[in-house]
């Protein structure tokens, strides 16, 4: 075991299913040289290679497309976008063709591309360097959509998208790259060294696909949730005293019903937490899941807390952030009401 | 407001009704253009984007330093291929008229490219072809029968129902699938490329898109990356002078070749008479033999013209000469290589008519098998259960929900 | 009055302002001299110019930017992207561009750009010419996204899009182009003649953005639905003999949350509609604020039926298509819930 | 597997601890290239896309037909708009280390480029920069407070505090607004210029992009529109020879100019020394001269060097020798320019640091007038309720629940 932090995490990651498996490569604007603007790849093409670890021009549709064709030559890219927000441009190579190759083949011919980036806000972004873009990949069939919120989930996950078959946008929530964040922008930063789920295997080892995690067990009410607010949601319970089950969906889609089902059946009381903006965001999709799966069970509406819908702004960005006391007046909503 | 504009509004040469004038076209005389070395140094052979690579001249005779001096065997196979692959379209798209497929899209006009390039290939190079193709997959050896299984979307089907008409692949062939957004194809050829050089292996790959989806993004990025690793590959524009309904000038091709596009990137441009069978091979092997050897991505631009209409949706006398193809003076790839063959005395009108005759009995027997694991209207039909398959490796439980929602409406 | 099909109405739109407004433009694949391989602005051409009705080269990013940067010099540009399966590579524009532009610059620059797209199955399209990507539109912050039902919305929402001043989607549901279609294939196409929407003023008018069209009133069920489905879920209504209040959404963002709210607190049962994919859907985004808005009502768990989570597969069609079968199990599943 | 790679890596001559190698660089001799008429066929002037127009010498004289001539009082404006630039990037740049604005990028190096462009065009002419273009901004008349206000995110940002700092915009001076994602801006240029030429007017516009940014999209789709319809637009590149850590071969320009990247459209290239304020303005004037007279757009690559770090979140020591900058075959734009002035008898080094000093105090006035309108930690603060605006031109019930939800939560 060692202390990590989610950068040293994700580039483990790399270093083990490299040194694993000749064929996994590693593509990105600045990830090889220079290791990547927030480190995930430093030291990779020292150690494989500039022929494994390639700087790429900065095009993410080329970028994306190049992985595409990479994979379908028996490579297993890795491709870095350097901030979901600029993930746009390759969105189509991402939905039209990554993400229907097997199915218009019939499995003849797929391409085991994992793209990786960096996604949310809280670091003073502004409006293009703190989206959360996950919502739309979910919309597309046959995408395997992650977001871990700590290191060991962050390592575990990427090494098994890494190695699956299908293709997986891997969103990382850069807020949480150095240290679990309680969504007090006030309060001095505290680093993974503190957190139990800092303590990462040097070694080999997954986490699986498709399986959320109850990050606290709880009876009163259950908050579904994923990257950094599962640890401002954490705090958000704290201050208002209610004990509630919290739920780090992990891997967004496919989705993990039954362990949010189940959940709410059980406290009866749900609330979906984001950082996306919320119309149309992923939380609708769990809220209307949930409902359909729980609505014997509901005591209250379904309430979702996320971005608001506004491009982030600069300025204001602890007004937009989803932060514990919104959170909290969530609870404290969907607790009153009856 | 109309009145004062100055935009520029790119006009073809003719609408209909008007007479078919080619004289945009620059035409060099077969053989006048001088075959470089493979590895010759790309600012040197700049002008091979501009002129236009002949090996056969009016008189149907091989010209020149670009001449392949393919055996006459080799090219009454050749010529085989390229009727084989017109008997295919014409019966294809019969077919769709008589309403027993849904959709066509012919190559008629355009089959030298297929069946030239395809010779000059081995079989370990990968194609990532465009949806006018399908001599490449004949030649690489997709049965008659498999391609039209996919069109019928029948039992036979490689892609399962769940593809349109000619939207086939091959992956024991190494030709990938067809995809219906223009373009996205083009990088993935050099992803692949790449791949083959971070690996050591010395396949290269080949693409093709048309004239009007040059203008897509794809064609940019696949360009930039070969030029910035020098992929080994083979980006091909087969410029059939018509998207749609909109010329080639729409794709910017009104004031340079499209040959020429990646010159600024330092990627050779090769323009080659695309209805000449000879020069498309030759040119082809040239860029094979340059990728091969570590020279890195040629662009061929094939001129040559779309015979027929777009597709079976499209009605081509709404927005050009009726008679535009017979204009056209780089001709017909078929009349031309059979009219070669007979000048060199190793095929006849004769031989010409029977093998005709031979290749739509082919595809005449074949249809009949084809039809033999279903049409649109008789069984056997494929299972709509199976349309839940191939999403992921391991079908999710929310698509095994929606399987098993389908079939319990469907019973 | 006249009779009009979907594609008359689009055209008398585009007609209609440009002959008012000499800015108003239009460009896109074909759209020119051919006047749109759907014929949806056949002989604008002819009669305003090549110079503000222009064919373009084939690159959606390019004609979404184009008319973005026309739209800052004062045009008003309409771009058709020809198949909605082909809008991805212009969603950067869309997303990052377009939708943002008036906020960056607190209203210094807009663009009033509309972009019409024919969109949805059943035409025999497959996996790249039927697919309905409206719900990824509805998350993005900025965008109005509208999809009609009928040629009488179709002239005037289109109109109102045209004149608006905020970017506007316009998804044109294509397979009810030419007569409106009840779900069944094997029934003869029905003519636009036979609808009572089928009667549209040749001239100016509108009908507003943002809000849902009730299209049958009714009180044991509410279906919210869009485009051809509206058809389809008349019909499966009609199947089971309940009493439905059908409302079609017409404005999917923003959305009239209290028409929709209105009817299902009075009905207590909804049912939501659409052909897209339904993960991540925009029936989710319906699904979600409907329980939050009525869940005192509510005596069933709301119901979605929607596009199988699957790309488009040709041969499957009519399976895959949420046609009337379908829609009535929803609605006796809805109805028999307790 | 490693070993075995054909794949070509493109290798900057330079990494941290090397000696600066910018052989590479294509120099001509100021004066060396002859001024065409601005109505010069596109296929006669390729030549300017190679070589490089330089009008000062390495003397400092102005030599060539490219020398346009400006006044020497002309000279000492554009001197002082230099200075200012270099001054305001300084202050700027020392402020943010301070922790008093949250990010910056400077120009430092390449303010020749906006300077002497922003002299070359009419005010009527629409201008769509990157981030590295704030010198356009000064000269066409943005105010030093406004652009620091923007930067400060206070009560007196033009973007409300939606944006990060830099990210401008001034619809009076007709500058457009900067988005954070790459060369998005390029086609909206060329888009305008349809406009413009569509509405019968002779404005034309002009963007920029770096060197890194040409391999997007949006670089293809700008030159491909622009040249389909003959916009009058100027499509500039700036190679600063770096993105961020990856060099300009990472964009493909290790084998051509960039300026030579349309030449496949039939766009004229030209590669202008960046750092020649005389060359960049002569450049300019002739392509916007060719523009408004219908002859196109120009794609101009201007050779400069990013002297500085990309932003304030870099290091470039990590990628490339510390001093390299300094080895820089064209130098600094100011002191080339101030050399040249003095050289002339215009201009005294007094002069220089007398002018550098009253720019730096203009700065600082700024600064504390700026300030006035808040800081970071202090008030007059923007009003947060104002985030809901803008998103649609009415506000939409939904988001006027959300700002009522904010205001219960903040209250
Ligand atoms: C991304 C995308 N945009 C638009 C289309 C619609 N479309 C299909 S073929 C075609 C014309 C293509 O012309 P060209 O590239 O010259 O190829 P050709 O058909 O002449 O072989 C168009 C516009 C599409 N299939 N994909
Ligand atoms: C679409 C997009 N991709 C990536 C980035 C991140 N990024 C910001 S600046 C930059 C380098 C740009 O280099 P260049 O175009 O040469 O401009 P320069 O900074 O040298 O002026 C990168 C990769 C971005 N802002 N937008
Ligand atoms: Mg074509
Ligand atoms: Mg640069």
């Amino acid at each position: 075991m060692a202390q990590m932090n989610m950068i040293d995490a994700i580039r483990s990651a790399h270093d083990v299913v490299m040194a694993k498996d000749p064929n996994v490569v590693v593509l990105g604007e600045d990830v090889g040289y220079f290791g990547g603007v927030f480190r995930c790849t430093d030291g990779l093409q020292r150690k494989y290679g500039e022929h494994r670890v390639l700087d790429a021009p900065i095009a993410e549709g080329g970028i994306i497309a190049a992985a595409i064709g990479m994979g379908v030559n028996g490579l297993r890219p890795v491709a870095e976008i350097q901030f979901a927000d600029y993930i746009y441009p390759g969105f189509d190579q991402v939905a039209s063709e990554l993400a229907r190759l097997r199915y218009r083949t019939c499995g003849d011919y797929f391409s085991p591309v994992t793209i990786r980036t960096p996604c949310g806000g809280g670091i003073r972004g502004g409006q293009t360097h703190s989206q959360s873009p996950e919502g739309i990949f979910t919309h597309v069939s046959g995408i395997t959509t992650v977001m871990p919120s700590n290191p060991y989930d962050a390592k575990g996950l990427l090494i098994s998208a890494i190695e699956s078959d299908d293709p997986v946008v891997f969103f990382e929530p850069k807020r949480i790259y150095n240290g679990p964040f309680d969504g007090d922008p006030n309060k001095p930063a505290v680093p993974w060294t503190t957190h139990p789920k800092g303590e990462v295997p040097e070694d080999y080892f997954t986490v699986p696909l498709g399986i959320a995690d109850i990050v606290k067990p709880g009876s009163e009410l259950t908050i579904i949730t994923y990257g950094t607010l599962v640890h401002v949601a954490q705090a958000a319970a704290r201050l208002t005293g209610v004990d509630a089950e919290i739920i780090d969906v992990r891997t967004l889609a496919p989705l993990d019903v039954s362990t949010l089902a189940d959940s709410v059946c059980k406290t009866g009381r749900c609330l979906i937490a984001h950082e996306a903006t919320r119309f149309s965001g992923f939380g609708a999709e769990l809220a209307a899941t949930v409902q359909e799966n729980c609505f014997y069970s509901l005591e209250a509406p379904i309430e979702r807390v996320a971005g608001w819908d506004t491009p982030y702004p600069h300025a204001f960005e602890w007004q937009y952030f989803p932060g514990q006391k919104r959170i909290a007046a969530g609870i404290r909503k969907v607790m009153e009401a009856q | 407001m109309t009145n004062r504009s100055r935009l520029h509004i790119p006009q073809p040469s003719a609408r209909p009704g008007d007479e078919p004038d080619f004289s945009y076209l620059n035409l060099s005389p077969a053989g006048s253009v001088e075959r470089p070395a493979a590895d010759a140094r790309t600012r040197e052979i700049e002008h091979l984007s501009v002129e236009l690579i002949r090996v056969l001249d009016d008189d149907h005779r091989a010209q020149g330093s670009w001449n392949p001096a393919l055996e006459p065997a080799a090219l009454q196979v050749a010529l085989r291929w390229l009727l084989l692959t017109r008997a295919y379209d014409e019966r294809m798209w019969q077919i769709q008229r008589q309403g027993r497929i849904s959709f066509y899209m012919q190559s008629t006009g355009e089959e030298a490219v297929s069946i030239g390039q395809a010779m000059a290939l081995r079989p370990g190079d990968m194609c990532f072809p465009s949806y006018r193709n399908q001599g490449l997959y004949l030649y690489r050896g997709s049965k008659l029968v498999d391609m039209m299984c996919q069109c019928l979307s029948n039992t036979g089907d490689m892609c399962k129902g769940r593809q349109m008409p000619i939207m086939y692949h091959n992956r024991d062939a190494n030709i990938f699938s067809i995809s219906g957004n223009l373009a996205t194809q083009y990088p993935h050829a050099v992803g692949w490329a790449m791949a083959s050089a971070i690996k050591g292996e010395d396949h290269i790959s080949a693409s093709w898109v048309g004239d009007g989806s040059t203008a897509e993004a794809d064609f940019h990025h696949a360009l930039t990356f070969a030029a910035i690793y020098q992929a080994p590959v083979i980006l091909n524009v087969v410029n059939n002078q018509w998207a749609i309904s909109t010329f080639q000038g729409f794709a910017g091709g009104e004031r340079r070749p499209f040959a020429a596009r990646g010159l600024g990137l330092g990627i050779p441009g090769i323009r080659v008479d695309g209805n000449d069978l000879l020069a498309v091979y030759a040119a082809t092997t040239w860029a094979a033999e340059r990728a091969r050897r570590g020279g890195g991505p040629t662009l061929i631009e094939h001129v040559t013209y779309r015979g027929g209409a777009h597709s079976t949706s499209d009605d081509p006398t709404k927005y050009r000469p009726k008679d535009e193809w017979l204009e056209f003076p780089l001709g017909d790839p078929l009349e031309r290589l059979k009219n070669h063959l007979i000048g060199e005395g190793h095929w006849s009108e004769e031989e010409h008519e029977s093998v005709q005759a031979e290749m739509r009995d082919k595809v005449q027997v074949a249809w009949k098998e084809a039809q033999k694991q279903g049409t649109m209207t008789e069984g056997p039909y494929l299972d709509p259960a199976t349309m839940f398959d191939d999403v992921f490796v391991e079908t999710p439980q929310h698509l095994e929900m929606q399987r098993q929602q389908m079939l319990d409406l469907e019973s």
